[in-house]
């Protein structure tokens, strides 16, 4: 949401086309494979479009920090973090306010459908590195991290998986890329549950009448549909 | 101090019968709005939501523009809990609330381009305004993203430029005019406590929440940045609804900063 | 103590008068209130011109972190803050030498009036946050703190108030204001007990000779007197 | 996960008739080397060996020059274990190991001149190139410094200089041709177990192991960085016949590495 | 290591009698003073006053003046406990200490105006000289304050500023001159202990005592810096009585201090 | 290894003589003091040529952090700094990477000499103060280092001490000085057991071919034995 936008991203929609031949309603190439980080608990890797994301389960296991233990029912620890080669301007290591910040929202948007419960006073690792950033990397890391956790053997009650809906040249369209999300009015990450579909993730940025709003919630219920099939496919591909 | 099991009990259990204090679902505490209450700062004001109290101020300064966009000013809002508000800070999981306080307050202002920051440079490339708005927590009786995001609007609405003399230097005693404001943008933030939707969740109420959802709303009624906290999920239609009143209740507040602002400038 | 000068402020005073209308020995208008932070144990307001100080007191409690416990007696832990915009110039979050140095005179400077060894094994927390700054912050702030302390209940054999002498136009005056702190020659902040008049605070940087530091300690004597009075006052007027 | 002690005997006891995975003493297990994984970096290089995985990417800055050398752009290796990687990390002491990778790796790549840095000058004493080549462990199966050294290598083997424009902006999605690369440095580290040799050791081997050390070698089969690491002694006969074998190993790697590099540009 | 109950008591009750090593009350230890004992540095001082030893350091670097005073030069004392001086840093609260020190000894330099700031302008605005003192303790035997302020004004005496070629470059091996001084504080530290006022503590002394008050005096008597320490308060009394003191032990140390600057110039 | 070198480092050997007026096979001058901490356990000062440390033994004693213990033996705890004038360019204090990296390599430099087990859980503090800079600071100050740890009463197998071999106008030297180790070839510090000359520390950056390689390890073995004498010579004269 620059103010300077380029020339050639003033027109993302053509004939109902999007500059990358998709059409509103289209996720962009989705693939996920599972198992690739072979010394974890559980992992997978997937790339939507061109953003690539690396996750890692560790767990469940004791606890550390000691004293962030909590006895009734174990920990999940979520570290977000973009590698500084992920990007057009490298990212310095470490904690920022703004992958503090995703990490927190990614627990949130996983806890709800893991039983912890059955874990007490253990934690639950869950590292999840950018490798290749093209918008959506937030939603992108969580369809990855429900995958991972289910490779881990850890018991969910569903699946999360998660996508964006957008505003651009004024019209609404599903997974933004890069330079939708850059040059576009409007962007809106969600996480559903599988089961139900109800929402465990949603920020949005930018500019939305309630009836925007109303619709957008639509799109991404039908919008996720590809993504659970693509987890449970990666998933029984992995163990056939 | 954190509540008690049993209390924590005892709200959540008769939370759709009546709140603590008497309020109605969706009713607001009293919000009071001043302006103009710190002299060093270039623009400031202190915000009450019933017992819930924030501090927000302005400075300037002068600096380089980021790399990927010279000609644009820089606008930073951040948010910090003072040791002062709340002895649970000092030992609790603090940081990550913390952060997200800032972070959401800081995106509603930012990402909404409500300050002009193309207005704030002085020389492509080189110097541009950098504006600060910070905000301190006085006393937490929850709900803090709401009372973060209207001292922010507020301070920044009464906020002034410094004057820059010719050689580059900044007289701080001296004015420019305001800043480049566009538009007031105003969090109503509601919670789910044991499936009942509660608008201005108090310290106590947000302990015993499952979910909250922050909804911005601007002048037009459109939103213009949401987020969802805590750990459990929302339904489609209880975040349409929360969305509803946030946009019910954000013309009264955005009155009420008009009102303060307008008197701080007569 | 900046070497230079802007012209309206070569001049401190004239005919007896300092450049806010005070006398030499007049302190600055004073304002306290008590009990301004509702969730804190102890709380209070305090303004000495355009000095204004929160403070709040949280304990006597459990003590943070635990290998600093002393089991005789209780710590009081004092953290001073200037806010980011209580100066001209933005002050960056978080801690510098300069607020560590503070907050440990200011802890000094309270220490020998508490009864710390009624509460052994426990913290009594002490915030102070300068809202805004216009010279003579520690002083201010110490002044504020033993009526926290006092409104959080915490058994003291006096209270402390603290003010500052200083130099200007070769003259000593009572209680700084900016301008004089900063074009002045000499600074010298100092905290009294009220039953004794006795030190807990001081420090100087400037010029004295033998002479001007014993009277300004005469002058701090006297001038003190209407702060303890505040304090009373404030406590007073809560408790009515 | 930590090896049991009757694990770290048994290993011990048995090295120098067998290792644990069959191979002889100085054998490499495969190594498998990637280019161009990463759209968005100058350069990049995904290195395996064995079940050791590891990701190098390039990245270039516009910085201000060190004051003691202003016609030379700069060059920085960092490495960084992820948590990705490996349990221990979380608890153990990992940031010494990180750090010593990261050394390592770092002036091998420095201190031999590998990258023409006078070439890197844009602007003398003002502006010039900054060269970041991060690193990241994404499996951790032991001999991280040889993979870390193949990728880094390798990524800026394949890296492109982007563009600059008059103004001094950077085109980001546009390139001017290669890094300054003067020779192909390849570390081979072997490790002594219960007194005997073992090259490429595995994570369980190392942690057996009583001492390592590295030797890089260039081209024309001269040293050019070597480092020994743990806490036992090693005789003079040891030293230099690791030198050999990371000698005679070195070449099979370097063409490996050119023939990676030939398939990136073809 | 910290004292026993037993000594420390010991030491109280018989302090108005007798000091452990004999002195009287207001009596100093030996001081021996050293210069040019860095050859890397621009001006250095080893002090010892007892078992206590300071180093000193002085060096520059060419920087950005402060936006409110754009020219004058930035002087910088720092003051670090190394871990050789005493066991206890590693365990014990030493930071809070070791800023007070730190903050005490740069005050009475910097705000003193010891040196001449405005003689370190190079270039209005952009360039001027920053002198940074570091000092280091080698071993703790108590009065670090008075060790370091002699130190640290000791080193500034005897620094040079280094060339400054035509380029702007620092020409490190030669030198324009000496920094501009203008004063020589000297610091006196006297505290009590059990109510007895005791001059120049040994580290010992200091566990025992209950305040302590450093006085700083310039060549014409006159006071520049004080600084109250410690939870007990003080008389009136008694802090004119530590004043006396160092007014009077201040001549005898700033002629050593003299000397000791004479000869090296020699 | 700096790129531009001045004209009068172009020339760094001469009629077999190195600018100091060495041989190639010839240390600086050292000279090492025993006792020169009195609070620490053991201490040693050193001076090789222009290159001057101060090390400080403070153990065996109780270990911190607590978590670091290690029941069998003693941990060796090593913090290399270089002091911030003890070279051209001011070190800013504080942990470096370089300064990380160096007090590892020290610690595995001295550990295969020192009889840890004989102090299970306990913990040595080795603090190496580097004051002057002029090459070869990692090699002198474990040629102190290992003085101090006997000053300290810790039994050893044997002394460590420590040297360069460098590569210099393609002639190999011993113990390099500053400028032929910025403007030579190649620097290899190596650190050898007294009793064996077995190595315990060796990095090399630079060129060296095999057979440099092989006669730098005979240089350094004939090199090494001043060193050793004179580590014995400090402890005699200390103890006499």
């Amino acid at each position: 949401m620059a103010s300077n936008v380029p020339e050639k991203y003033k027109t993302l929609i053509k004939n109902n086309k999007r500059i990358d031949g998709r059409k509103l309603d289209e996720l962009r190439p989705v693939k996920i494979e599972v198992g690739v980080v072979p010394s974890a608990d559980g992992s997978a890797y997937i790339e939507i479009g061109n953003t690539k994301v690396l996750v890692a389960v560790h767990g469940p296991k004791e606890m550390f920090p000691r004293h962030m233990i909590n006895e009734d029912r174990a920990v999940l620890n979520v570290r977000y973090a973009m590698l500084p080669f992920s990007t057009s301007e490298r990212v310095r290591p470490g904690p920022s306010r703004r992958s503090n910040e995703i990490s927190k929202v990614t627990r949130h948007a996983l806890e709800s459908v893991i039983f912890l419960e059955e874990f007490p006073a253990m934690g639950i690792d869950l590292t999840l590195d950018i490798i290749q950033a093209d918008a959506g990397t937030r939603a992108t890391a969580i369809t990855a991290a429900s995958v991972a956790l289910a490779h881990a053997g850890i018991p969910m009650k569903g699946l999360v998986a998660a996508t964006a809906i957008g505003k651009i040249n004024d019209k609404l369209a599903v997974d933004l890329n890069g330079p939708e999300d850059n040059f576009g009015q409007t962007d809106m990450p969600i996480a559903m549950i599988s089961t139900n579909k109800n929402i465990t993730l949603l920020q949005m940025d930018g500019d939305f009448t309630k009836e925007e709003f109303k619709t957008s919630l639509e799109m991404a219920k039908k919008a996720i549909d590809p993504l659970f099939e693509a987890q449970r496919a990666a998933l029984q591909k992995y163990y056939e | 101090m954190a509540l008690l099991y049993q209390n924590r009990q005892y709200i959540r259990n008769n939370i759709a019968k009546k709140r603590e204090d008497g309020r109605t679902n969706e009713q607001f505490r009293d919000i009071t709005i001043e302006t103009g209450i710190i002299g060093r700062a270039e623009g400031s004001a202190r915000v009450k939501i019933g017992d819930t109290e924030i501090i927000a101020g302005v400075k300037t300064e002068i600096g380089k523009p980021y790399p990927d966009s010279p000609s644009e000013g820089v606008i930073m809002v951040n948010s910090e809990f003072s040791a002062l508000a709340s002895p649970d800070f000092e030992n609790g999981p603090p940081r990550e609330d913390s952060i997200e306080l800032s972070r959401v307050v800081d995106r509603g202002i930012r990402e909404s381009k409500t300050v002009d920051v193309e207005k704030l440079c002085i020389e492509k490339g080189e110097k541009v305004w950098m504006v600060f708005v910070d905000i301190t927590i006085v006393n937490h009786d929850g709900n803090l993203i709401d009372a973060a995001g209207i001292g922010a609007i507020t301070a920044l609405l009464t906020a002034q430029l410094p004057k820059l003399n010719e050689d580059g230097t900044v007289e701080r005693e001296e004015f420019e005019g305001n800043l480049p404001i566009t538009q007031i943008p105003v969090p109503v933030t509601s919670g789910l406590i044991n499936n009942t939707i509660i608008t201005d969740m108090s310290k106590d109420e947000t302990e015993c929440s499952d979910a909250r959802f922050t909804v911005t709303t601007i002048e037009n009624e459109n939103y213009c940045a949401m987020q969802k906290a805590g750990p459990s999920e929302l339904t489609e239609e209880q975040m349409l609804k929360i969305a509803d009143i946030a946009q019910k209740e954000s013309k009264r507040i955005r009155a009420a900063i008009k009102t303060a602002v307008k008197k701080h400038k007569a």
